[in-house]
C-alpha cells in the first residue's frame, strides 16, 4: 500500500483502529515533522511515532509523558499554532490532528530534554507544600523573590499578538438534553427523541461512541461500533433530535441552562471563510440527562509519573482507537478488573505484557482467567512501589503488599517495561450534577463520588451515574432518557437494548497510597505528593479545601480530574475520618477549560458595545466632526476645518472659533442625544409635580418649564426642561446620561408606587431629532426656516413652545437655552433630521451660521454657569448647587422628606461657586483640589473642587471654572488654592459668582 | 512553634518535614470568653489578632461556621489598594495598605503582599477629570496616585487594545504603584496562626445558632458546639451579617449580592501589575502560579448562592477581551462566587450597633479583602474601647439617619449600582 | 400635507430619510451555497408606527375606536400581532399596542382623533425605529445567535411577537410567516444592529437590498 | 440565567430584566405624616433573607412592566411571580397567568 507509510510511524499497528490510513498527515513538534493518520489526536500520532517524552511537570520540572486519551490529560500540555493563533497548555490528547499541525513543548528551557529548570528537583526537598509562606519575607522583599518565582512559574506562555478567528454564540431550547455520547447517552436520547421531544445529544469528541470507540467489545454480537453507527443513524432521522459533536457541555446554571462551546474549526488548520473558529450555545433545556461517563484514577506510588505510565484505559485507547502500541513491553496495576481486560487487549495488539499487577489479594473472576488462558503472567495481592527510568520508563519494582495495602509484606521484584498501565478505578463525572446545586455523595462500593439528589431537572445515567458496567449503562441511559420525556408529557415507546458481550467484574478495593519511599505524584501537572497532603494534615490543613489551596492540589489545568479522589481519600486515611466526612471540593465550572473567546464570541472591538447615531450622524461626518462617546451615542465634539488636525493646538482653536461664532452670530449643535419622554393622561401635572421639586400645576399649554428632580434619599438625580404640549400632554426632556434611568424611574412610581395615576410614559428620543440654535442671529435664522410662525420675542417668549412647519416638515420649537443665548430648541420628527438640520444651516449661511460640538456647548454653559455632569455626580444636593430656591414647600415630591436630615444641613457641605485665577490667565484643571494654604503638609484639609472648567473662556478671555467649595457664595471674593499635585500645579483662585455671562439674562429674553 | 524561616525551612527539609506543628490550635470552645469574634475569615482573625496585640485582650474566640477563610477571604480578586476619594475612606484604606506594607514580617507568615500597583483606566475625558479629583484628593491625603497619560499607559501595559478597533479608547489612567495584590488564602492562614500564637482560640466547624439576651446585652451565643458566654462581641461575617442579624430582630441597610470571579489556566508572566477596564467592569491581575485572575460586577439581584450566571460572565469576558484582546485563545479554568455585603452607599459599615456590646463590621461591598488589617485594626480598637477609632469613625451605621453616606460612586441607595 | 406657503417658497416638501440609508449595500454576501443565500435582509421604510395605550375603563373603549377606524381590534393576548400589515398591530405591553403602516397617511392623527377623546395616549413613534425584514431559510439561526427566545418553528408562529435583546439590543420581533420576520430596533442603534445581522448571517450567506 | 416567569411575555431570561429589589418596602402613603425612621426604613434598609424573598424586577427589554418575583435567594429558584402590588407569600397573584403568554421562552 503506497499510502500506508507505517514504518515512519514504529509503533502503530499494521491495521484497525479508527484512523484514516488514506489520510495520512505530516505535522510538526518541537520542530520535527512527524507523520500520523486523519482521525489521530497529537498524542496518538507522538506515540505512534515514538515520542514518550512530550513535557515537563509545573514545579519540578519532571520530565513527563502521555498519561491518558483524555480530557483529563494532566501531563501532555502543549502550545499550539502560532502568531495570533497561539495557544498554550493545549491537551495532547484532545487536539485532533490536521495537516500542518504546529506543536511545540512548554515549560522547558533551552528544551525538552535539558531542562535546567529540572534543577528544581533538586531542591524538592525544600519546595513542599507551602514553602513560600513560611520563607522570603525579609529584606529585600516579596515583590523581590516574587520576580524570579514568576520566571519559573506559570506553564506555556500567552501571546500579545490578537487573535484572527472569529467566534459566535447561539442560543436554543429543547425539551431533553443529553450530554455525553457514550453508550448511556446515546440510549437515553434514543428513548427520548422517539417521543416526539425536542432532543439535543452533546459528545465533546467528534463521534459518537464514548468508551465503545475504546474497547473491543461486541453489542447484538457484533462490534459495539456497528450499533453506535446505527444509533446515530436512527438519531439523526428523527427530525427532533439534534446531534452535536465536538461540543463540550462545560457549565450548568440557573434555570436548567447548559452553556457549551461547539468546537467547528479546531481540527482545521484555519477555520473556512465566513466559518467561526468555536461557538458558544445556551441550552435551555426542560430537563437534561447527564451521561457524561466517568474518569480513571491513577494509582500512587513512587515515580508513578515516568513518561510511559499511563491510565489502563488510555492505553486501551491507543491500541484499539488509534492501532497504537503506546510501549512494547508492559506492566498492568490495578486495584480492580480493568487490569485483565487492558492485558488481554494489549496482548492482542502484539504489547508484551510483563505481568498484571493486582493489589487485591485474590484476582477475581472471568476476566483474569481469561488473561491466563492467553498465556499473561497474573500476580495478585502485590503493587508495582517504584518505577525507573531517566527521560522514560524502563522498569519497574514490585512487592507483595499487605491485604490492608499498607505495607510492603515480601522481596521486591524488578520487571522491564517501558509502558505500565495503571488503573484505581473510575470516578463519575459528576461535575455538572455538581454546578446544578447537586452534592455528589460517596459510594464505597467504587470507591468514588456519585451524583446526590438533583437540585434541578437533571438526572445522571451511565458511568457518570456510578453505573459501571456496559449492559447497566445501556438500560439506565434509555430508562432516564424515556423518564425525562414522561415527565415532560411525552409518551416515550419502549426501546430495545442491545446485549453485551461484557464479563462480569469483581469488586475493586480501594487503594489510596501504595507502600515504600519516595515521591508519589497524586496531582501530576501541580507535583503535589502524597507526602505533601501528609504535610498539610501535620500543619492543620485538613479541610479539603484547605488542603486543596495549601497544598495546590487540583489546582492546575486538568482541574483535578485524576487527582482529587486520591488526594481527598489520602487525607481521609491521615485524618482517621471517613471519605464521606472529608467530602470533596465543589465542582465549579467549567467542566474543562473554555476559551475566553468563546465566551465572549462576537462581543468584542468595536461590537463590545452597540453605537448609537443621531439623524445628522452622517452630516456631522462629513463637515469635519471629531466624535465622541456619550453614554453608546458618538456625538461631533468639534468641527475641523479644512487643514486643522486633532492636535490639541487646532482642537483648542476649533473650540473657542465655535463659542466665539456662536455668542457672535449663531451656531447650532445636535441634541438628539437627550432623552424626550411623552407624557400623557388627565393626572400628568400631578405626577410631574411629584416627580419634580419645583411645582407644575400652573403651567399653560405651550410653555416651557425646568426642572430638577431628586432621588428619594434627596440627592439630585437630574434636570430638564419639560413643557406642557397639550391639556393633558406633556413633553419631557433629560439628560443624555440619564434619558434610561429617568424613564424607569417614572415607570416605576407609576407601576409600582401610585397605580392610582391615570398618566402614560413613553420614550421619544428617538423619534425626534432636535438641534439647538443659539446666537444672536438665531431668530433670524429662525425666523427664515419656519413656515408661517411669528417668532418674534413678543409671539415667542422665553420659554415658549411652538408648533410649527419645517421645509413642510412637523416641527417643534422650544425658546430654551442652555447657552445663555437667546435659543431655540428645533425638534423634528428623526426620518427628516439630516435634511432639516441642512435647511437651517442653508437659511442661516448668509447670518454666519456655524455647527457647534459638545465641546462649545460646554463652555457656553460654563460661562452661563449651568450645572451639569461635572456637578451632578450623585452626591450634591439641590442646596449645594445653589437650586434649592426651586424647591417648593407647598407640595411633596421625591426625595423631599430625607433632603432635611442633619447631614444635608451641614454649613461644611461644599456649595456651588465660580472660580477665577488669581492671575488671569492660569488654568486651574478640573479634579482640582481646593484648600485654604498651598504650603501645607498632607493630610491637607480641603474645602471643595473644581468640577468644571473652561482653560480658556473665549467670551471672557481668561480661564473659568465650577467648583463646589465651603462657605459657598458666602466667600465670594476669597481666594483658595487649587491645587493638582498629580501635575504638582498649585494656582491661587478667586471665588466669584459661578454665572459669568450675562448674568441678568438679558439675551435670553432679547 | 517553630518561626518561619530559611533557616527552619532548610532543617526541614533534611528531616522530612516531620516536625512543622500545626498552624493554629483546634481547642474546644471554652464556657466564657472577653470577646467572640463571628467569623473566622480574614476580617474577624485580624480582630482577633489585634485584640490580643494591641489591647491585650487574650480571651478571645473566633468562631466559624466552616473552615476558617473559606468565605470571600478565599473568593476574591486578591486585590490591595488604598485609591479612595472620601474622607472616609481614604483614611481608613490607607491604613489598612499600611498594615499590609507590614503584615508579612508582623505575622511571621509570607502573604505574597506584591505590590505591583494598580491602575484604573479612563475612557473619555470626563473619567480623566474624576480620576484627576481622586488622584489629587489621594495626594492630598497623602497617599500615593500618579495620573498616567495615554502614552504612558502604553509604555507600561503595550499589551492594551491601543488599535482603532478599540471600542473605547484609552485616555489614561489613575495609578496607585503602592497598591497590588497578595495571597488570599495566606492571608487567612498567617492571621489565623498569629492569632492563635497570643492565645486565640480559632474554633471552625461552629455554627452560631441564637443568641441569649439580658437588656441590651448579648450575654451568650448559642452553637451548633453548645453555649458560649461573652462579654464583648463582634460580626465579621460578610455576606451573612443579614442573616445574623435578623436572629437579634435587627435589620440592615445591605443587601446580599454575588460577585463572581475567575481564574484563567496558568501562563508565563503576562500581566505584572493589577489593570481595571473604565468602560466595562473588568479586572485583572497575575497570580504568581500564573493563573490570570479576573472579576466585575455583581451579578445584580440579592443572592446567597456562591454561584453567578452566564449573562454577567459574559460581559466580563467581553469587556476583558475588549481591554486585552489577545487573551482571546487563552482558557477559563474556574468561576465562582463570592457573597458581597453591598450597603447602601458603597462603603462599610464598622463601628458600634443598637445592642450595647455588639458590634458590626460588615457592608464592604467589593472592597473587604483589602481592608482586611484595617478592617481588623479599627474593630478591635472599637471593640476594646467601646467606640470607634478616629479613622472609622465616619462608617458608622447610623450615618444613613444622619444624612452622611459615604458614596464613592455617587449612586446612590441601589447596591447594584455600587 | 405640505401647506401652501412651502410651495410659496418654492421649496419642496423632504423625504424621509433612513437611519440605513447608504448602509445596505444590495448584493449577495458572505458564504451561500448552490442554494443562494439563507437569509434576504430588507429595509422597510418608509413605516408609520403609531403606539396606542390606555388604562383601565379607557381599555375597552380604544379596542372599539380602534376596530373602528382601523377595521382591526388590538389583539388581546400578550406577544401576538394582528393585520396583514396595511395596518398591522402588535401587542407591545399591557393595555399597549404598536400600529404599523408602510406610510401612507397620517397615522398619527387619524388615530388621536379617534382614540384620544376615549382617555386613549397617542404617540408617534414612526421615526424612532428602524425596522428589518429577514427572510430564508437561515433566518431562526440568526435569532437564535442575537436572542434566547425559542425560535423553534413549532414555538414562534407567524402572528406571535416579542420585544426580547437581540445583539444586546431593544428589539421588537415580529413573526410574519414560517421564514419571515420584521424586526424593530431603535433608529440610532440600527447601523450597529444591521453590522450585527450581516455578520451573524454570513456563514450561510445573506442577500441585502 | 434565572428565568423569570413574566405575568404577560412568560418564561424570559433574567437578563431582559432589571432588578429593583426588596419589594416589601412600601413608600409611605402620606409622606408628610412619616417618621424619619420610616422613611430611613423605606430608602435603606433592606430584609435580605436567605431564602424566599420578594422583590422587584422591570422587564425592561420586554413588555416593561415591573414584576414582583418571589425567588430564593439561595438557590435562586423563582417560587412566583406576579404584579407589583400581589402578596406572593400570601398565594395570591397576579390577573394574568402564564397561561395566556404564548411567545415565553418555555416550548
Amino acid at each position: 500500500m503506497i499510502f500506508n507509510r507505517r514504518f515512519d510511524q514504529p509503533f502503530r499497528l499494521a491495521e484497525g483502529g479508527e484512523i484514516d490510513r488514506l489520510a495520512p498527515v505530516s505535522f510538526r513538534f518541537d520542530g520535527k515533522t512527524y507523520q500520523g493518520y486523519l482521525g489521530d489526536t497529537l498524542a496518538s500520532a507522538l506515540l505512534a511515532n515514538g515520542v514518550r517524552l512530550v513535557g515537563r511537570s509545573f514545579k519540578y520540572h519532571r520530565p513527563r509523558g502521555i498519561y491518558s486519551a483524555g480530557p483529563e490529560e494532566p501531563n501532555a500540555l502543549v502550545e499550539l499554532r502560532t502568531g495570533g493563533r497561539h495557544e498554550p497548555n493545549t491537551r495532547a490528547t484532545m487536539i485532533e490532528l490536521f495537516a500542518g499541525l504546529d506543536a511545540r513543548s512548554q515549560n522547558r528551557w533551552p528544551n525538552l530534554l535539558l531542562d535546567v529548570m529540572q534543577l528544581n528537583a533538586l531542591l524538592s526537598p525544600v519546595f513542599v507544600a507551602g514553602f513560600y509562606y513560611k520563607t522570603f519575607m525579609g529584606m529585600p522583599g516579596w515583590r523581590f523573590y516574587e520576580h524570579f518565582i514568576r520566571k519559573a512559574a506559570g506553564m506555556g506562555s500567552g501571546t500579545t499578538l490578537s487573535d484572527p478567528d472569529s467566534y459566535d454564540k447561539m442560543h436554543t431550547h429543547c425539551d431533553v438534553l443529553v450530554i455525553g455520547g457514550g453508550p448511556a447517552g446515546i440510549a437515553a436520547a434514543l428513548a427520548a427523541g422517539r417521543s416526539g421531544a425536542r432532543v439535543m445529544l452533546l459528545e465533546e469528541s467528534d463521534a459518537l461512541g464514548g468508551r465503545l470507540r475504546s474497547e473491543r467489545r461486541n453489542l447484538n454480537g457484533e462490534p459495539a461500533m456497528r450499533w453506535v453507527r446505527g444509533a446515530a443513524a436512527a438519531l439523526e432521522a428523527l427530525d427532533t433530535v439534534t446531534v452535536m459533536t465536538r461540543t463540550t457541555g462545560f457549565g450548568y446554571y440557573d434555570g436548567n441552562v447548559i452553556a457549551a462551546v461547539e468546537r467547528i474549526s479546531d481540527h482545521l488548520a484555519t477555520p473556512p471563510e465566513h466559518a467561526v473558529r468555536q461557538r458558544l450555545w445556551h441550552i435551555r433545556a426542560g430537563r437534561v440527562v447527564i451521561a457524561a461517563g466517568a474518569t480513571e484514577r491513577p494509582l500512587v506510588f513512587t515515580g508513578n509519573d515516568r513518561p510511559g505510565v499511563m491510565l489502563a484505559s488510555a492505553a486501551r485507547t491507543y491500541v484499539n482507537r488509534f492501532a497504537v502500541q503506546p510501549g512494547k513491553a508492559a506492566v498492568v496495576f490495578a486495584n480492580n478488573d480493568d487490569c485483565y481486560q487492558t492485558a488481554l487487549d494489549l496482548h492482542r495488539a502484539g504489547i508484551e505484557v510483563q505481568a498484571v499487577v493486582d493489589s487485591r489479594p485474590d484476582g477475581h473472576g472471568a476476566a483474569k482467567q481469561q488473561a491466563e488462558t492467553a498465556g499473561i503472567e497474573c500476580v495478585t495481592g502485590a503493587a508495582v512501589i517504584a518505577s525507573h527510568g531517566y527521560l522514560g520508563l524502563n522498569s519497574v519494582d514490585i512487592a507483595p503488599i499487605s491485604a490492608d495495602g499498607l505495607t510492603v509484606t515480601g522481596p521486591v521484584w524488578q520487571l522491564s517495561c517501558d509502558l505500565l498501565a495503571i488503573s484505581g478505578g473510575w470516578s463519575p463525572n459528576v461535575h455538572l450534577h455538581s454546578h446544578a446545586g447537586g452534592r455528589p455523595v460517596y459510594d464505597p462500593g467504587i470507591a468514588a463520588f456519585i451524583p446526590g439528589p438533583s437540585r434541578q431537572a437533571e438526572r445522571s445515567a451511565g458511568a457518570g451515574a456510578g453505573t459501571l458496567g456496559l449492559a447497566d449503562c445501556l438500560r439506565q441511559g434509555a430508562e432516564v432518557g424515556a423518564e425525562a420525556a414522561t415527565l415532560l408529557g411525552f409518551t416515550p415507546p419502549a426501546i430495545e437494548i442491545p446485549t453485551s458481550d461484557e464479563p462480569a467484574t469483581g469488586p475493586l478495593k480501594a487503594l489510596w497510597r501504595v507502600p515504600g519511599p519516595g515521591k508519589k505524584y497524586v496531582d501530576l501537572q501541580d507535583d503535589v505528593t502524597s507526602s505533601d497532603v501528609e504535610l498539610a494534615h501535620r500543619e492543620g490543613y485538613i479541610s479539603v479545601e484547605h488542603l486543596k489551596r495549601y497544598t495546590t492540589l487540583g489546582m492546575g489545568t486538568d482541574q483535578g480530574k485524576t487527582s482529587n479522589m486520591n488526594g481527598h481519600a489520602i487525607m481521609a486515611e491521615e485524618r482517621g475520618d471517613s471519605i464521606e466526612d472529608v467530602g470533596t471540593t465543589m465542582f465549579r465550572p467549567p467542566y474543562n477549560p473554555i476559551s475566553l473567546g468563546a465566551i465572549a464570541g462576537r462581543d468584542i472591538g468595536m461590537h463590545f458595545s452597540p453605537t448609537r447615531r443621531s439623524a445628522m450622524h452622517d452630516w456631522h461626518a462629513e463637515n469635519g466632526a471629531v466624535f465622541v462617546e456619550a453614554g453608546q451615542w458618538m456625538r461631533p465634539q468639534i468641527y475641523r476645518r479644512d487643514g486643522e488636525s486633532d492636535v490639541k493646538a487646532d482642537m483648542d482653536r476649533a473650540i473657542s472659533r465655535e463659542v466665539t461664532e456662536t455668542r457672535g452670530g449663531v451656531g447650532m449643535v445636535d441634541v438628539s442625544t437627550l432623552g424626550k419622554i411623552d407624557i400623557q393622561g388627565p393626572d400628568s401635572a400631578e405626577f410631574l409635580n411629584r416627580l419634580y421639586i419645583n411645582g407644575w400645576k400652573t403651567l399653560p399649554v405651550g410653555r416651557a418649564r425646568y426642572g430638577l428632580m431628586l432621588r428619594e434619599d434627596g440627592i439630585v438625580f437630574d434636570d430638564g426642561t419639560t413643557s406642557r404640549v397639550g391639556e393633558n400632554r406633556y413633553f419631557m426632556t433629560t439628560t443624555t446620561a440619564n434619558a434610561g434611568p429617568v424613564m424607569s424611574h417614572m415607570e416605576e412610581y407609576l407601576q409600582v408606587h401610585w397605580p392610582e395615576l391615570n398618566v402614560k410614559v413613553v420614550s421619544v428620543t428617538e423619534q425626534w431629532a432636535a438641534m439647538a440654535l443659539a446666537g444672536p442671529k438665531s431668530r433670524d435664522v429662525l425666523a427664515a426656516a419656519v413656515e408661517g410662525l411669528d417668532v418674534s420675542n413678543e409671539a415667542l417668549p422665553f420659554m415658549g413652545v411652538r408648533e410649527t412647519r419645517i421645509a413642510g416638515v412637523k416641527a417643534r420649537v422650544f425658546r430654551i437655552s442652555f447657552s445663555g443665548e437667546l435659543a431655540y430648541e428645533i425638534n423634528v420628527p428623526a426620518d427628516h433630521g439630516r435634511a432639516v438640520w441642512e435647511r437651517v444651516m442653508a437659511v442661516g449661511a448668509e447670518h454666519g451660521i456655524i455647527p457647534y460640538g459638545t465641546e462649545a456647548m460646554a463652555i457656553m454653559r460654563i460661562e452661563k454657569g449651568h450645572v451639569a455632569g461635572g456637578e451632578l455626580d450623585g452626591r450634591t444636593t439641590a442646596d449645594d448647587l445653589g437650586l434649592g430656591r426651586m424647591s417648593s414647600s407647598k407640595k411633596e415630591y421625591i426625595g423631599r422628606r430625607m433632603a432635611d436630615r442633619e447631614g444635608f444641613l451641614d454649613p461644611a457641605r461644599p456649595k456651588f461657586v465660580g472660580l477665577v485665577p488669581v492671575d488671569g490667565k492660569s488654568r486651574a484643571r478640573v479634579g482640582s483640589v481646593l484648600v485654604a494654604d498651598n504650603t501645607m503638609q498632607p493630610p491637607v484639609p480641603m474645602l471643595g473642587h473644581i468640577s468644571s472648567s473652561a482653560y480658556l473662556s473665549p467670551t471672557l478671555g481668561h480661564p473659568i471654572s465650577l467648583g463646589l467649595v465651603e462657605g459657598g457664595m458666602s466667600r465670594v471674593g476669597e481666594t483658595v488654592w487649587a491645587m493638582f499635585p498629580l501635575r504638582d500645579e498649585a494656582i491661587e483662585v478667586r471665588i466669584v459668582d459661578p454665572v459669568f455671562y450675562d448674568k441678568d439674562g438679558e439675551r435670553l429674553h432679547a | 512553634m517553630a518561626e518561619y524561616s530559611a533557616f527552619n525551612l532548610l532543617r526541614n527539609a533534611i528531616s522530612g518535614h516531620k516536625d512543622w506543628r500545626r498552624a493554629w490550635r483546634d481547642p474546644e470552645p471554652k464556657k466564657q470568653y472577653d470577646v467572640i469574634i463571628v467569623g473566622a475569615g480574614g476580617h474577624g482573625l485580624a480582630s482577633a489578632f489585634y485584640l490580643a496585640k494591641n489591647h491585650g485582650i487574650r480571651n478571645i474566640a473566633v468562631l466559624e461556621k466552616g473552615y476558617l477563610g473559606g468565605g470571600n477571604t478565599g473568593r476574591n480578586t486578591t486585590i490591595v489598594r488604598s485609591n479612595y476619594m472620601l474622607e472616609e475612606n481614604a483614611h481608613f484604606y490607607e491604613k489598612s495598605l499600611q498594615l499590609w506594607e507590614q503584615l508579612s514580617q508582623e505575622l511571621n507568615f509570607n502573604v505574597m503582599f506584591s505590590q505591583r500597583g494598580v491602575t484604573n483606566l479612563a475612557h473619555s475625558d470626563n473619567q480623566m477629570d474624576a480620576f484627576a479629583r481622586r488622584g489629587n484628593t489621594m495626594r492630598m491625603n497623602g497617599i500615593d496616585a500618579e495620573l498616567l497619560d495615554r502614552a504612558q499607559v502604553r509604555r507600561e501595559m503595550p499589551y492594551l487594545d491601543f488599535s482603532d478597533n478599540a471600542r473605547f479608547p484609552i485616555y489614561g489612567g489613575l495609578k496607585q504603584p503602592r497598591g497590588g495584590t497578595a495571597r488570599h488564602d495566606a492571608v487567612a492562614w498567617g492571621l489565623a496562626r498569629g492569632a492563635d500564637r497570643l492565645g486565640v482560640d480559632i474554633i471552625q466547624n461552629c455554627e452560631v445558632i441564637g443568641f441569649k439576651q439580658k437588656g441590651n446585652r448579648i450575654t451568650a451565643v448559642e452553637t451548633s458546639r453548645g453555649e458560649i458566654g461573652c462579654e464583648r462581641i463582634g460580626f465579621a461575617v460578610a455576606g451573612h451579617t443579614g442573616h445574623l442579624a435578623a436572629k437579634l430582630g435587627m435589620k440592615l441597610p445591605i443587601e446580599s449580592h454575588v460577585l463572581q470571579a475567575f481564574v484563567s489556566e496558568p501562563l508565563k508572566t503576562l500581566i505584572d501589575t493589577v489593570v481595571t477596564y473604565g468602560a466595562g467592569h473588568f479586572y485583572v491581575s497575575q497570580s504568581d502560579k500564573g493563573g490570570l485572575v479576573f472579576g466585575g460586577d455583581i451579578d445584580m439581584y440579592n443572592s446567597y448562592a456562591q454561584r453567578g450566571n452566564t449573562p454577567m460572565i459574559e460581559h466580563v469576558v467581553s469587556a476583558g477581551l475588549a481591554m486585552i484582546p489577545s487573551l482571546s485563545r487563552l482558557r477559563i479554568l474556574r468561576h465562582w462566587g463570592g457573597i458581597m455585603d453591598m450597603s447602601m452607599d458603597g462603603s462599610p459599615i464598622i463601628g458600634k450597633s443598637p445592642i450595647d456590646n455588639l458590634y458590626l463590621n460588615c457592608g464592604w461591598c467589593y472592597g473587604g479583602f483589602k481592608a482586611t488589617p484595617g478592617s481588623g485594626w479599627v474593630f478591635a480598637h472599637t471593640i476594646a474601647n467601646d467606640q470607634p477609632h478616629a479613622i472609622n469613625a465616619g462608617l458608622t451605621l447610623d450615618r444613613f439617619e444622619r444624612g452622611r453616606m459615604v458614596d464613592e460612586r455617587g449612586a446612590g441607595p441601589y447596591p447594584n449600582r455600587h | 400635507m405640505p401647506d401652501s406657503s412651502t410651495e410659496a417658497a418654492g421649496v419642496a416638501p423632504l423625504g424621509r430619510q433612513s437611519a440605513l440609508s447608504g448602509m445596505i449595500r444590495p448584493g449577495d454576501h458572505g458564504a451561500a451555497d448552490y442554494r443562494g443565500p439563507g437569509v434576504t435582509i430588507t429595509e422597510r421604510h418608509p413605516l408609520s408606527m403609531v403606539q396606542i395605550e390606555a388604562r383601565g375603563p379607557e381599555v375597552a373603549v380604544m379596542l372599539e375606536a380602534s376596530n373602528a377606524v382601523l377595521g382591526l381590534r388590538p389583539p388581546q393576548a400578550p406577544n401576538t400581532s394582528v393585520g396583514d400589515g396595511h395596518p398591522r398591530i402588535l401587542w407591545t405591553g399591557p393595555n399597549r399596542w404598536l400600529v404599523v403602516e408602510p406610510e401612507s397617511r397620517d397615522l398619527d392623527t387619524v388615530l388621536q382623533d379617534a382614540l384620544i377623546p376615549g382617555g386613549a395616549a397617542v404617540v408617534d413613534l414612526g421615526h424612532g425605529r428602524a425596522s428589518l425584514r429577514l427572510s430564508g431559510r437561515s433566518v431562526r439561526q440568526i435569532l437564535m445567535k442575537g436572542a434566547g427566545l425559542d425560535w423553534h418553528v413549532r414555538a414562534f408562529t407567524p402572528g406571535m411577537c416579542a420585544q426580547t435583546t437581540m445583539f444586546h439590543l431593544p428589539a421588537l420581533i415580529d413573526c410574519r410567516d414560517e421564514s419571515t420576520f420584521d424586526i424593530y430596533v431603535a433608529r440610532g442603534f440600527a447601523v450597529s444592529f444591521l453590522e450585527s445581522v450581516t455578520q451573524a448571517a454570513a456563514e450561510y450567506g445573506y442577500r441585502l437590498g | 440565567m434565572i428565568r423569570i416567569n413574566c405575568p404577560y411575555c412568560g418564561l424570559r431570561g433574567h437578563d431582559e430584566f432589571s432588578y429593583i429589589g426588596d419589594a416589601t418596602k412600601q413608600r409611605p402613603a402620606s409622606p408628610a405624616d412619616a417618621t424619619a425612621a420610616e422613611w430611613h426604613d423605606f430608602v435603606y434598609i433592606r430584609d435580605n433573607p436567605r431564602g424566599p424573598h420578594q422583590e422587584i424586577w422591570q422587564h425592561i427589554q420586554g413588555c416593561r412592566a415591573f414584576v414582583r418575583v418571589l425567588r430564593n435567594t439561595l438557590t435562586h429558584e423563582v417560587l412566583a411571580t406576579g404584579l407589583p402590588q400581589d402578596d406572593l407569600l400570601a398565594g395570591a397573584s397576579g390577573p394574568a397567568k402564564t397561561e395566556e403568554a404564548k411567545t415565553g421562552e418555555a416550548s
